[in-house]
């Protein structure tokens, strides 16, 4: 099994979750990051104290798939995060040993 | 309504000049010098407690309600505002509103308080109280139409629009209903703002979410409050500065303030209830933002009737308010898609009109329990006074429209009125202020 | 009710009873169409702090100490209880309150404010006044006992528990203390609600607390406060509001008041300063929810004395406040392991009972530094003044127990009083209002 | 003290000098029995106002500024000063302050409020209520220092500090500017507290900042603050609550109360576009920090002059108060590299030092629409009231600058001032107090 | 070495924080996510706009392992994390090829 | 190509941030964690409830590079994180199968 991390911009997460429910993937996990690359971040002013935010606000994704759906995600995920501008994000693919659905005890795919 | 009971009205200012009323006017003129402090004290405090209502009460209740990008640009215009519009009802609105002129507009004899002396009194209190406290009136106006464009709105945009709606739509009519312009001498009766306050800002709201334009995603995508804490500490606030408002437009510290009070305070309490039980007849729960939009719908609905019903009519009004704020507010947003962020029309448009109206209906002395205290001076029924109070709400609500259309327009030649998209997707606390609201 | 009773309102007990004032008297018999509009408006303004104690003050105070995803309930349940206590309160809670009757409970003839008019006088201010001042009483004792069961009382079962705690415990007892039922005939010292709002809202705490049960994983759980600042926010509040509560129960602008607003505050600063001494002996660091914790039992300590001790009477008092509330929520969470969510027994309910005997002995003229302004007309000791002060401790304690015991058990047949363990773990914000606290 | 000197407390300055009333005088000595209601009620409600101010005004203008893990830290210095300072006013500053004694310092006649019963009147106020209103000042002025010292303070240094320097600085000041001592004496205009309030608190400040030192990583790393929302919602607390502050320092509800709550708000609102436009010039945007900051420069800039100056005057003011503490802000943090943490000196202690000065020129009765009510007694000229105005400035900053530095120098005798590295990157909520902030 | 990531209800993390602790695992790291998966969401209501949910509060926890303490880690979160309701939520373990102790430069095993 | 998390403490993001800048890394996710370990955490006290706080503030880093910048890295995290006090936090290496850059759809090497 593959896992799939997404760093996107924040306001993308609904298209991407309704794209990936389309396409038949049912679990997700989203945490809230901060991330510093080539998009540029902004200044904050207070009280004349002027500074460079480099930190912009992201989501990470977490998606573990089976790996022959592993493509068809990552597809999905490029199609509806982008935006063409800077900052769109990167995808991370790893492979995972195991999984274990903590509810049943099953593991591999059926615990997906 | 008699000579006693029209000395309780808001503008003793007015009464003086305009009304004819030879006993108060001899009283104006030879008892003018006996301040009384019983009254100075109550209005100072009202003065104070309306000005809480704005900041930070109005700002907070705003500021919940939208995105945690945008929560510093809420507050931000509600303190602009409150200083632009200070500094303008010295230099000029104060007397465009409440010095001698037509029935239309005051003149400028009263321009940065010209003559104005610490001793100058309006009615029993000193003058500099009075302008004060109707300078915190005209300070929440423009501040309540803010929930209309919240979350999309240029600042120097923003800032231009509420100037030139202070000067060209808020003072005219304040000076209408209470500085003895036409519908003043109509026999309007508007204790305390609904059309002057409620009905401009509420119609003023519709019209600039109409030209602004929706908010990208709007309606699909959900938008939920950031801070519903910070929304309800406001609505706290905002009940508790209303007994100012409201208690405070008498004028005095008497039985017409102690009961205007006390109807405002029933009137939100109706309101409470009623849009809670709408919500739980709809969606099976009550909600909280749902309690305190009810209230606020009681509050501004009241606010005309206040100083002129009795404790049953105000029930009845908070009830009533509760249920048809409810559904306009559904019906807005649902079935005509209007994005008034905010709900400023809906609950504050919607309540001072029908408030207005009722207002007409349950002063009538003659309702039994919903009883209130007497029609206008010469009007001696409920038809007649329901006329004039249509006739208010039409004029006041027809020219606010025409006009704040007029001037967005003409902001609209100096500024693009919208941040551009990619701002609006950052939100305009970085945007236009280069701030953010936490650091947690 | 004649005009002589209707001076026999909440500090009645006080002038008649200690200061001996003919003039007084006959200034309330004759003269008491004389509206003083100095008192008025201090009066309307208490009223205004006194609604903001509890809007937004013990809203956010309660609400900063529950998590985060019960905040909503708890603001909900106090605006709740505003609303419909309001409402009730016109429709009858008043009249059984403050209207002639038996000496138990008063009779219905001011239901609806029947016959009560712009110019009916309680005193020398606006019966309006009157009633909206004790309005804001009825209204914050049922929202005190909210801490008690927070965060696992089903909105429904919470909404019937306090309406029917209103009718049946606070009305009456708030008759017998101020509406010159039997205890005010024997001459209890009660200034501003030691008994009427600490001990009847301490002890229904109690009872609610053991009736409902603990929260799931109490004490194991730690459960810290989701939000300190906005506890420390309501504190501030409280502290402020509360100068209205107890300087506005001298119902006028006097020394009385200021002496009542002095003591309130001396007694406040001794319950943050024993209550922070407390723990700094304990645990060695002092914390700043115990300083405001420390400053609520300093508060309702102070509040049956306020208008009848000292400065120096006021000091120990809140210094001993402060001790023994420390002591007794330890006791209550960590010996006794009773789940009172938000400490209300300990704090108010302690703080009331202690102070209503102090205020026996602290009234004393005779106490040097630490004297106070007079026993209760026909009292001349300390010991049958404590002797008065215990009795009505024991009656209104007794009575609230047994009352808010059965009325639970009537909720019960109606609704369960809990949510299930399951909405209990989702949060009351969801599971009963469908809302959360913040999207940050 | 003799009767006459009683009344020569704050207020008398203004009355002596200005209005030259002699009945007032008469009233003053003869009737001074005649409680005055109305006043009474302007000042009750005024002290009410000027605690909110601290608590939880101040204290979360404060708390919002600081890093999320010091906010507690900054609450609970601002109550725990509230505290402590309301018992030592009882126990014996305010006898230092208003008793009779040198032109110094007042005597401890006073001590316990020794004599004072519930009749006492203070000009026709009760004695109480003038107590409560000058501790209110009491109070908010050391917890305004707590700025200059915040993210790195012990707590029971600072407690110390607070409590010698209450004794040592604010008592004695407020004994010569209003107590009957040598600067009133010389007719310095002070009506609300620019010396005795925020000279002394903006130097002390200083002084704090400076023997203290920086917190670790000032001035590279960013310390942005971690709650706007609540700086913002304590600057609207602090806006309504200075017009208790300095509409209350005319000690009546009149029409020098009045025009002084005019002032103070057109000056805060003249901060708040002057310092925004610096803004907008330096860097292109106004922030809402940026505008509550002109705020505070505004207020305090004025409350010296409040009583003095006419709307013109306060206008300018205002305007002059937001360009210059801009400009001290940027200098003491950018160029000098002091960490006044919140920037107390550059706001209240610049403020305090022009708004002084501005008070004896803008109180001149011949400047047009600029004019105010004219100078002290005895004083003619502007320039003779800048004179008097500059030795005022001079001598109660200098004196506050050794007197802080001599109990910094005594208090870290027994207990250091800073906490250690390790606790400041904790923060001071879990390394003083055992508590954190949110768990949201 | 093994990296175990769980995602759990968040009010189990004491449990299972303790039930690792005596099982002998002393280090832990925890993120606040939000899953999205079969357990349904809610309705949230804001005058008359209401919306469903679709995301739940979970916590994440991250915990590297010895090669043969995997399976004890996977069984001891396992049993204190099920309650037995859908949304218990899963555990994936995937490969760590080294791990270093900030503090000590230290790697592999020892730096655990 | 590899993954690095690394896990340290907040005050030395900057500091970190700023090594990584300088040392050519041009890529970082940074998500606020609590971790449990051998560093004490503190106890806090609310109205006589006096409880352990086992957790600490943590940051967690996110760090994809090249194979051979890995060492790198892992260095200059070590270094600037390094306070030589207990709870400096972990470095987890892992690999990883695949990058993609959102935006433009680029794979690998080139995606970072
Ligand atoms: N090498 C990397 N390792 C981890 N996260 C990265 C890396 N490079 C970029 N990111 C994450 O991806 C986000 C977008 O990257 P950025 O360089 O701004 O734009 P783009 O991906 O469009 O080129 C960053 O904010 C950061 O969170
Ligand atoms: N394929 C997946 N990839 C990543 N996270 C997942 C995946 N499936 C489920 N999750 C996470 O596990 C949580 C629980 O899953 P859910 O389907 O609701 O219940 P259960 O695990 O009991 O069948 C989800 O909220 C989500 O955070
Ligand atoms: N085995 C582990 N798995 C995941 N995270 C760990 C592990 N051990 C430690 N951590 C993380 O590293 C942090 C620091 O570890 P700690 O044992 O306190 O100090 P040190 O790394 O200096 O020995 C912990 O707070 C936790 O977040």
């Amino acid at each position: 099994m593959k896992k799939i991390e997404a760093i996107i911009k924040p306001f993308k997460l609904e298209d991407v979750k309704t794209a990936l429910k389309e396409g038949g993937f049912f679990g997700l996990t989203v945490a809230e990051v901060k991330g510093f690359g080539k998009q540029m971040g902004h200044t904050e002013l207070y009280r004349g104290a002027e500074y460079q935010i480099d930190f912009v606000s992201k989501l990470m994704l977490t998606l573990v798939v089976d790996d022959d759906m592993r493509d068809k995600a990552i597809e999905i995920i490029v199609e509806a995060a982008n935006t063409g501008k800077i900052g769109d994000g990167k995808i991370f693919v790893s492979s995972v040993e195991e999984v274990v659905r903590i509810r049943t005890g099953e593991t591999g795919s059926q615990a997906l | 309504m008699n000579s006693l009971n029209r000395n309780k009205m808001k503008s003793f200012t007015f009464f003086i000049g305009v009304v004819l009323a030879p006993t108060s006017l001899l009283a104006g003129e030879l008892g003018a010098s006996e301040l009384s402090t019983g009254n100075t004290a109550w209005i100072l405090t009202s003065t104070a407690l309306v000005l809480f209502m704005t900041l930070p009460g109005l700002a907070l209740f705003y500021g919940g309600l939208v995105g945690t990008k945008n929560v510093l640009s809420v507050l931000m215009q509600c303190f602009s505002i409150t200083a632009v519009i200070s500094v303008l009802w010295l230099i000029g609105l104060y007397s465009m509103a409440f010095s001698e002129g037509t029935a239309f507009v005051g003149g400028l004899s009263k321009a940065m308080l010209n003559g104005v002396t610490l001793d100058s009194l309006s009615g029993d209190i000193p003058e500099s109280v009075f302008f004060m406290f109707q300078m915190t009136f005209a300070i929440i106006t423009p501040a309540l139409i803010v929930g209309a464009f919240a979350e999309r709105m240029k600042f120097n945009a923003m800032l231009l629009f509420s100037i030139l709606w202070a000067i060209f739509v808020y003072a005219p009519i304040c000076h209408w209903v209470w500085g003895g312009g036409w519908l003043q001498q109509m026999g309007l009766l508007d204790f305390a703002g609904g059309t002057v306050v409620h009905v401009t800002a509420g119609i003023a709201a519709l019209v600039t979410a109409l030209v602004m334009g929706k908010r990208s995603g709007f309606p699909n995508v959900a938008r939920p409050p950031h801070n519903l804490t910070m929304t309800v500490t406001g609505a706290g606030m905002l009940w508790v500065g209303w007994f100012g408002f409201n208690g405070g437009s008498a004028l005095g510290a008497n039985g017409t303030a102690g009961m205007a009070m006390l109807v405002t305070h029933i009137s939100a309490s109706g309101g409470v209830i009623s849009w809670s039980l709408m919500e739980v007849k709809k969606y099976g729960k009550p909600s909280v933002l749902g309690a305190v939009t009810g209230m606020v719908a009681g509050l501004g609905t009241i606010t005309p009737a206040s100083g002129f019903v009795g404790p049953g009519g105000a029930l009845l009004i908070g009830l009533i308010a509760g249920v048809v704020c409810f559904y306009a507010t559904n019906y807005i947003k649902n079935v005509l898609h209007i994005d008034d962020s905010l709900d400023v029309f809906p609950v504050h448009g919607v309540g001072g009109i029908i408030g207005t109206l009722m207002a007409g209906i349950f002063c009538s002395p003659a309702l039994g329990v919903f009883s209130g205290f007497g029609f206008a001076q010469g009007i001696d029924s409920i038809s007649s006074q329901v006329y004039v109070q249509a006739v208010g709400v039409l004029a006041t609500g027809t020219y606010t429209g025409v006009a704040t259309f007029a001037i967005l327009k003409v902001v609209a030649l100096i500024t693009p009125l919208r941040v551009s998209e990619d701002e609006e997707t950052e939100g305009l606390d970085i945007s236009q202020h280069e701030e953010r609201g936490y650091y947690l």
